[in-house]
């Protein structure tokens, strides 16, 4: 049901976690082929985020495999995992707060700034031309996504939209091959959204990248993605491409309900008229 | 769906990477080898060995109630209060003087002459713990509302500077010769102690008399602590999980903003925490002195330090895990200073306390760190 | 850019010597007594050791109260190099102390670049491998040391005395700073994995067992010159201002360069996110033990430097409640501040012992321990962000790079809507 | 008029969040306040409640000041927030977590009617009730924060986002509830993200922008409003 | 903004130092008195302050010395290495002062004497009893440094062979605090003689000086059923452990040295325990009867009684009169004569006639002091 063309990227199968005795990610399959943009959806709590814990590695998986490129990632640190081509977003925005725009994006370059700690220290011309490559290497970043006039302001005082923008930048600038985005529209309005959903559309086709996203609002998710997989209490229980998934009958009755509009109608008809 | 895939061989290396197995097995090889030593050493003498377990009870139980108030400040607004162990102090003083200069173990006595004396005893003894509790609950409350709450939105890191501060002020303006006076003080005891041993049953000791070898001592002073201390902690339990203010100090633990949305006065629960920690601190300050008959103004440190260390080891926040962490150094160290070596009990005690939390790395009872991603 | 970085490098490194001349002269010339000469050391000594802890606390967000155990290690170890030389007229000291320095630090490099194969090894096991490194590298620096004590202490005999004293003490204090971060390293690795508070803990227990074992260095660990708690005795007196001023300029240069690299902003930004630092490729657990080893690395110079002031080391300077000093100082002088940082110590040093002894009137001696928390307290509550909070002097501020007006990046900036997101 | 919020001022330190905001609820009504991220929405209800307090400007409650009230004296009137990301007490039972809501309150009797009353209405939380709040589903902790603030009987209720990160199906069942509340005469100031479903179950509804109010009237209005059709619902 | 701060400290100095430099004809003569005020043992420091102010008071109303008004330097200096060297270079560098009495420790005193002697200063401490005090590392004796106390091999030895002969004891168990230089001294001294003479040690334990729980180690005392248990340690430490211990049914006599000596020592606790001490109060030597009297009238406790002198004061007391003694035998206001003086001075004391050896240590005898019923009663005088 996937692009065949293209090689698989990323090959989960038979993924499991137990937190205690409670089993937050059941049996989990999930195939990735370059290039694709994935949507993983869901009810709350039914193991979106935890999926992500798995395959960036802040997790361990109880069993299972993550294949990245090949490679069986489980039991590795999720420094190293960043370090082979995953960079993620956050559900509720992480960024280094107290530092600059630009530090922020500096500091995924650091596992190849390409000077060591003696050179930091003697300050050696090693350091000075690293350091400026890598500098402007962040400053044309932060041109990319419109944000260098903002390079010393302090992250934590950007605005919430700016603020966004900034962490995909950043997890961009770590240079992944597959790039997992959690709940991107969390907190923005409809005309954020959209813009939200160009922006996914523009880094994929300029960084060739390959996109896994958690979201809730089904707009951003039917809108941008290719392939659908829902989850419910920690099992998948329907994946395909979005009309598929929007008549799937499992999914109707554990997920989407009734459609918004519908609903909507039917609320304001309730509505009690009061002076 | 159910698609069974094997899992790739996992070579016995990798498995002893994965099973931590080296770091374990250290562990366990330092443990086993203390514990045979101690009893080795313990077969050899089995009375002092049981002696040993008595005496680390005393302690233990004491340094309870001193690590409850350590464990309810902290899970409440997240602080090391260093100033703990002073308002222990406080609360040995003021019994001291109440005792010595007033006489208050007592007045029933002195109000009703034909009472019994065993009652007015009993009755003049719980008035000092209460007197001494209520002091140094109110001390503790000065504090909060004078050093503590103008920084409860500054970085963490001030308030347990100014918990420093606090506790140097407290011991150096006790020692003040017209507060508490740098001497060491022999305390009074409000009642006299009284030993028995236990050798084919339970015989008393008449003083200056020496208990026959082999057999095992205990003292009224004992099980008055272990009763006090089990009263304390059993009504402690009792308004944190029942009573509305015990449950709203849960929440407000938890969650302050909330807390106040739902109408709970944050600052008055705080502030009721800290009272009864300080409280608590008291009595243990009356027991710890009736126990060891001295006061002097530093004598809070190093209680309150192990004390802290017993509330860390059995997870702080955990009302059960003070209790277990503090009887475990209490065991530990009477153990230590008679099976191991006397002067390197303090490093034992810690080196203890570093593996456990090597081991659970949030102490014993203690829930482990919420790290959401 | 680099003009103007350089300008204010030789502006600060000019400024920084010309004080310390002119306080040296000030010291020569008798104007600054001795009284106040060894306050102004002190105050450079806890200038260091604070520097080191504002790396790893204010830096890079890990509480420790294990500092004054480091600066502790440090005063030993350098004391007992230079009490061997002046007093046993032998180099044994410096044989083994550089030799296990060596010796361990090359085990540690051995067992790290065998362990780089094994991904997920856990911190605990890691410790114990190390462990056993330790013991065998120390045993063998122990023996071979023995062959060449004599042909060492020949050698510097050659010297003039005074000349090889100097060399000795300069030697020993890197000695002792290296052997502390050594040790550091080996706590470090399984302990660092802690959660803040507990990690505070361990580190408090760290100082408590290191002053138990200097209280029994004699007896226990067979340093009979150590005296254990009688008190170590016939340090030679070597600190001058010179040299505390000198390694603290060198401290405070090396702090800066370290924070503007990349290096310094891994670290700091362990700080501020551990998760996002790790989802940006950050190996936490190295970027911490890095940190708490060049902290305690300045904690054993400032140690051995602290050890040749008075030339008398007692346990009971490195009681557990003193290990609170440089909390305060780096609280005080705003966390996460360099400059800061070294004011505060000054600052802490002068007042606490210098100006408070001098203002308390007669027969109110006893207060000066009263006055202190109280003006504790009144700082804390009036700036509870520290003196100077995050400000720098222009050296150790960070310069931002000009702005680069768009290059080919432009042609590929995204459509306006994006850039409109709000 | 229930309540009147009459052009407050609020800072966070130097940031000017609310740039003199007005609006009303009557009793009976829900009304609705939407806007983007950062608009001011949870500061202004935090306002009311008593978590913040503007530099100038007032909030009147059944025509008593509280501008200055604190926090829990405001419950105490008969002001209620169920706030922004639920905010269950998770080491509290559900019971527990209700019983926090009825804080407030002294009569027993009150209290077990009024635990009753949120039973009734979610039923689920009954059959959980000695669960620890931690481990309900996000859905249910949505109920339980609301449940927790009906238990203080307030006359207004406060609700910060109560659809956020909750399934379709689930802001479905939200909605209703919503609306049950409101008819049996609580009055409700809705927060939300999602204006299309806050717009469909409001009587009345504000529009914030970068603190300050842009548009108001009767939800319906704002829903052919094709200004904040552009802005708000997505114009597909 | 450094360098202000710098010129600031700088202009501080200055003042500072004309403040004091500016002396014209010289009308008086410092003492500094420098003693542990605060930190662990301010009690000690205050015994040694009002000792040693008693002696200046007495000198001054005896017209002072060389005819010079004595004037008190009181500096706080913790018993502990940092504040000792900083109040040390304070009275010199500060007050310039010449004659420093103390400090109560070995662990101030003796980075106090290596400043002493750098600077020229005569120092006596009157308490501290390390031999590292008095002399430097490669065993030569410190100039201008003295002390008016036994050395702990001195009390040590007279305790054990006090305990063989007199008390006919054959075992003994020894408790010290290892943290603590004077008990450890006492402890090893007494150790040693003991065993030459005869006797076995049957146990040894150790405690911290923050202990107050003994039971672990008195549980061993019990089990090892001595004849004597010998305690040298400060009488704060002798009341707990005298009274858990007899809580605990162990009667076997207690010993110790000078540190017992205190009016704070409980007596019903200590009941029967021996401890060697400078002299007793019950010596009819007029010297020690006037200075009992004195001390009473000048120093009251809280609640008006009269205050007994314990050994620090004492010696802090005959320190004092040693070193004006000494100066007024130099005839000259100058250290490096007084040192001299000081030498070679024979002096009358509380705590008997006393003269310093090579070491400059003092020579002088020690009485045995028993605690029985309430009282301290003299057995015996041991002469070195």
């Amino acid at each position: 049901m996937t692009d065949q063309n293209q090689p698989l990227l990323l090959e989960i199968s038979a993924l499991n976690k137990n937190f205690g005795g409670l089993r937050a990610v059941k049996n989990f399959e999930l195939s990735i082929h370059k290039g694709e943009l994935v949507g993983l959806i869901g009810p709350n709590g039914a193991g979106k985020t935890t999926v992500f814990n798995l395959i960036t590695g802040i997790y361990v998986a109880s069993s299972g495999t993550i294949k990245f490129k090949d490679q069986n990632m489980v039991g590795i640190p999720p420094f190293e995992i960043t370090r082979t081509g995953i960079a993620r977003t956050f559900q509720n925005i992480r960024l280094f707060p107290n530092l600059t725009v630009l530090d922020n994006v500096r500091i995924a370059y650091h596992s190849h700034a390409g000077y060591n700690l003696l050179d930091a220290i003697v300050r050696t011309p090693r350091f000075f031309h690293h350091e400026k490559e890598l500098t402007e290497r962040a400053q044309d970043f932060l041109g990319v996504f419109n944000l260098q006039d903002r390079q010393g302001e302090i992250a934590k005082n950007l605005p919430y939209g700016e603020q966004r923008r900034l962490e995909i930048a950043r997890a961009l600038a770590a240079e992944p091959q597959l790039l997992l985005l959690d709940e991107p529209a969390a907190g923005m309005n409809s005309k954020e959204v959209v813009t939200l959903m160009e922006l996914i559309h523009f880094i994929r086709d300029r960084f060739k990248l390959t996109i896994l996203l958690i979201e809730h609002q089904m707009r951003v998710v039917m809108g941008v993605c290719e392939w659908i997989t829902v989850m419910d209490f920690g099992e998948v229980i329907a994946r395909g491409n979005p009309a598929e998934i929007q008549s799937d009958p499992k999914v109707v009755e554990a997920y989407l309900g009734r459609g918004a509009a519908e609903l909507a109608k039917k609320l304001s008809e309730k509505r009690s008229h009061v002076a | 769906m159910e698609k069974s895939t094997t899992a790739p061989p996992v070579s016995f290396f990798q498995r002893i990477i994965r099973g931590r197995w080296i770091g374990k097995f250290m562990l366990a090889a330092i443990s086993i080898l203390v514990t045979v030593g101690i009893a080795f050493k313990a077969s050899q003498s089995p009375a002092l060995f049981f002696q040993q377990l008595i005496n680390g009870l005393q302690l233990g139980f004491v340094y309870a109630l001193i690590a409850l108030g350590y464990t309810m400040v902290y899970g409440i607004v997240r602080l090391i209060n260093f100033a703990h162990g002073d308002v222990f102090m406080v609360g040995a003083f003021v019994s001291y003087f109440a005792i010595a200069n007033f006489q208050l173990h007592a007045w029933p006595s002195a109000v009703i002459p034909e009472i019994n004396p065993v009652i007015s005893l009993v009755i003049g003894t719980i008035s000092v713990i209460f007197l001494a509790m209520a002091t140094c609950g109110f001390l503790a409350v000065t504090i909060e509302r004078v050093a503590y709450k103008p920084l409860r939105d500054a970085p963490r890191i001030s308030a347990l500077i100014t918990a420093i501060g606090v506790s140097f002020f407290l011991e150096y303006f006790g020692a003040l010769p017209f507060v508490f006076t740098s001497n060491f003080i022999t305390y009074k005891r409000p009642f006299e102690v009284t030993t028995w041993y236990i050798q084919n049953g339970i015989h008393h000791l008449e003083a200056g008399v020496e208990a026959p070898t082999g057999s095992v001592l205990f003292s009224n002073i004992l099980i008055i602590i272990i009763i006090i201390s089990l009263l304390l902690l059993a009504s402690l339990q009792f308004i944190v999980r029942r009573t509305k203010v015990g449950k709203a100090m849960r929440a407000v633990s938890y969650d302050k903003p909330t807390a106040r949305l739902m109408g709970i006065n944050v600052d008055g629960i705080i502030s009721v925490t800290f009272a009864i920690g300080a409280a608590l601190a008291g009595a243990a300050g009356v027991l710890y002195a009736t126990a060891y008959p001295q006061v002097v103004f530093w004598m809070g440190i190093t209680p309150g330090l192990k004390a802290f260390v017993a509330a860390v080891l059995g997870g702080i926040g955990s009302i059960p895990g003070a209790l277990v962490g503090s009887l475990i150094m209490g065991q530990a160290e009477v153990l230590s200073a008679g099976y191991i070596s006397t002067p390197m009990r303090d490093a034992i005690a810690f080196t203890i306390l570093i593996l456990v939390l090597l081991v659970r790395p949030t102490g014993i009872f203690g829930e482990p760190e919420r790290e959401k991603a | 850019m680099n003009l103007k970085a350089n300008r204010s490098t030789i502006g600060f490194i000019g400024v920084s010597l010309l004080i310390i001349v002119f306080v040296q002269v000030l010291i020569s010339v008798g104007v600054l007594s001795a009284f106040w000469a060894t306050l102004i050391s002190i105050g450079a000594v806890m200038g260091i050791v604070s520097l080191g802890l504002n790396l790893i606390y204010g830096f890079n967000g890990q509480f420790s109260l294990g500092q004054w155990g480091f600066y502790a290690i440090g005063a030993y170890t350098a004391a007992d190099v230079t009490y061997r030389w002046s007093q046993e007229h032998s180099a044994s000291g410096l044989v083994i102390v550089s030799l296990v320095v060596l010796l361990v630090g090359g085990s540690f490099l051995l067992i790290r670049y065998m362990l780089s194969r094994i991904r997920g090894l856990d911190p605990l096991s890691a410790f114990s491998l190390y462990l056993i490194g330790v013991v065998i590298a120390g045993f063998l620096a122990v023996k071979i040391g023995q062959f060449i004590i004599n042909p060492v202490t020949a050698m510097f005999n050659i010297l003039p005395a005074s000349l090889a004293m100097q060399i000795i003490f300069f030697l020993a204090v890197l000695l002792a700073g290296a052997l502390a971060a050594e040790v550091s390293f080996i706590f470090g690795m399984p302990v660092l994995t802690l959660g803040s508070d507990y990690f505070g803990i361990a580190t408090l227990g760290f100082t408590i067992i290191v002053k138990v074992l200097l209280d029994n260095s004699d007896v226990l660990l067979g340093f009979e010159e150590m005296k254990g708690a009688r008190g170590m005795v016939g340090i030679p007196k070597l600190t001058s201002w010179l040299w505390v001023s000198l390694f603290l300029l060198a401290v405070v240069i090396v702090t800066r360069n370290l924070l503007h690299s990349s290096n310094g902003r891994a670290m700091i930004s362990v700080r501020e996110d551990e998760i996002a630092a790790k989802a940006m490729g950050i190996d936490l657990a190295q970027q911490k033990t890095l940190t708490f080893v060049l902290g305690s690395f300045f904690a054993g110079l400032a140690g051995a430097l602290y050890a040749h002031i008075n030339g008398f080391l007692h346990p009971n300077t490195f009681n557990f409640i003193k290990s609170f000093d440089p909390m305060i100082i780096i609280v005080f002088g705003g966390l996460g501040s360099v400059t800061g940082t070294v004011m505060a110590a000054f600052a802490w040093a002068l007042v606490l012992e210098g100006v408070l002894r001098l203002v308390l009137p007669t027969g109110f001696e006893t207060w000066r321990f009263v006055v202190y928390p109280v003006l504790l307290l009144i700082m804390m509550l009036l700036r509870p962000k520290g003196l100077f909070g995050a400000f720098e002097f222009p050296f150790l501020r960070q310069v931002l790079p000009p702005l680069r007006k768009s290059q080919g990046s432009a042609a590929t900036t995204p459509k306006p809507t994006i850039a409109e997101g709000d | 008029m229930l309540l009147e919020v009459k052009d407050i001022h609020v800072y966070y330190g130097a940031i000017h969040a609310l740039q003199g905001i007005s609006f009303q609820v009557n009793e009976g009504e829900i009304v609705t306040l939407i806007g983007a991220n950062g608009a001011g929405k949870s500061t202004s209800l935090n306002t009311i409640s008593g978590i913040l307090h503007p530099r100038t400007g007032g909030v009147s409650f059944r025509g008593h000041d509280i501008t200055l009230t604190p926090a829990e004296e405001i419950v105490r009137l008969g002001i209620c927030q169920s706030p922004e990301g639920r905010k269950i007490f998770a080491p509290l039972t559900v019971m527990e977590n209700l019983e926090m809501g009825a804080y407030t309150r002294k009569d027993r009797g009150e209290i077990s009617r009024g635990i009753e009353r949120v039973f009734k209405s979610f039923p689920r939380l009954k059959e959980r009730q000695n669960q620890l709040g931690g481990t309900l589903s996000g859905g249910e902790q949505q109920m339980l924060a609301m449940g927790r603030a009906l238990m203080s009987q307030p006359t207004l209720l406060l609700l910060d986002e109560p659809s956020m990160g909750l399934s379709p199906i689930l802001v479905e069942e939200i909605f209703n509830i919503i609306q049950e509340i409101n008819s049996e005469g609580t009055s409700i100031l809705l927060v939300e993200q999602n204006a299309q479903m806050a717009l469909s179950v409001a009587h009345r509804g504000y529009v914030l922008e970068t603190g300050q109010i842009v548009l108001e009237g009767a939800s319906n209005a704002l829903l052919d409003n094709p200004q904040v059709h552009e802005a708000y619902l997505g114009g597909h | 903004m450094s360098k202000r701060i710098f010129t600031l400290i700088a202009l501080l100095a200055i003042a500072a130092s004309m403040m004091t430099g500016c002396q014209q004809k010289q009308t008086e003569i410092k003492i500094a008195i420098l003693a542990p005020l605060s930190g662990a043992v301010p009690t000690f420091g205050e015994s040694t302050r009002d000792g040693a102010l008693l002696a200046i008071d007495e000198w001054n109303a005896k017209g002072g010395v060389l005819g010079l008004k004595i004037v008190p330097v009181v500096e706080d200096s913790q018993c502990s290495a940092d504040p000792a060297v900083n109040a040390a270079n304070k009275v010199i560098d500060v007050d310039k002062v010449h004659y420093i009495i103390g400090e109560v420790c070995s662990s101030a005193s003796i980075p106090m004497s290596l400043i002493a002697n750098e600077k020229h200063v005569v120092q006596i401490s009157p308490t501290s009893t390390n031999a590292q005090v008095t002399l430097n590392a490669d065993g030569s004796v410190k100039p201008y440094t003295f002390r008016a106390c036994f050395i702990d091999p001195f009390q040590g030895t007279v305790g054990a062979k006090f305990a063989l002969g007199n008390l006919g004891a054959k075992k003994a168990f020894i408790l010290f605090d290892q943290g603590n230089d004077y008990v450890r001294g006492l402890a090893e001294a007494f150790e040693a003689a003991f065993t030459a003479g005869g006797g076995e040690i049957v146990g040894k334990e150790t405690y911290v000086k923050e202990d107050t729980d003994f039971s672990a180690i008195l549980a061993k005392v019990s089990e090892a059923n001595p004849d004597m248990v010998y305690l040298p340690d400060y009488y704060n430490i002798i009341n707990l452990v005298t009274a858990q211990a007899k809580e605990k049914g162990i009667t076997a006599p207690f010993m110790g040295g000078d540190g017992w000596d205190s009016t704070d020592l409980d007596r019903a606790a200590a009941d029967g325990g021996y401890f060697t001490n400078h002299y007793s109060e019950q010596d009819t030597r007029p010297i020690v009867q006037d200075w009992l009297q004195n001390y009473g009238e000048k120093y009251k406790k809280a609640d008006g009684t009269a205050k007994v002198p314990d050994a620090l004061a004492t010696l802090a007391y005959d320190a004092t009169n040693l070193m004006l003694a000494a100066i007024e035998k130099a005839g000259v206001d100058d250290p490096e004569k007084v040192k001299d003086a000081l030498a070679g001075l024979t002096w009358e004391g509380v705590s008997g006639r006393i003269t310093f050896d090579q070491n400059h240590n003092p020579i002088k005898a020690a009485v045995i002091l028993q605690v029985k019923d309430g009282e301290i009663k003299y057995v015996a005088t041991v002469a070195p």
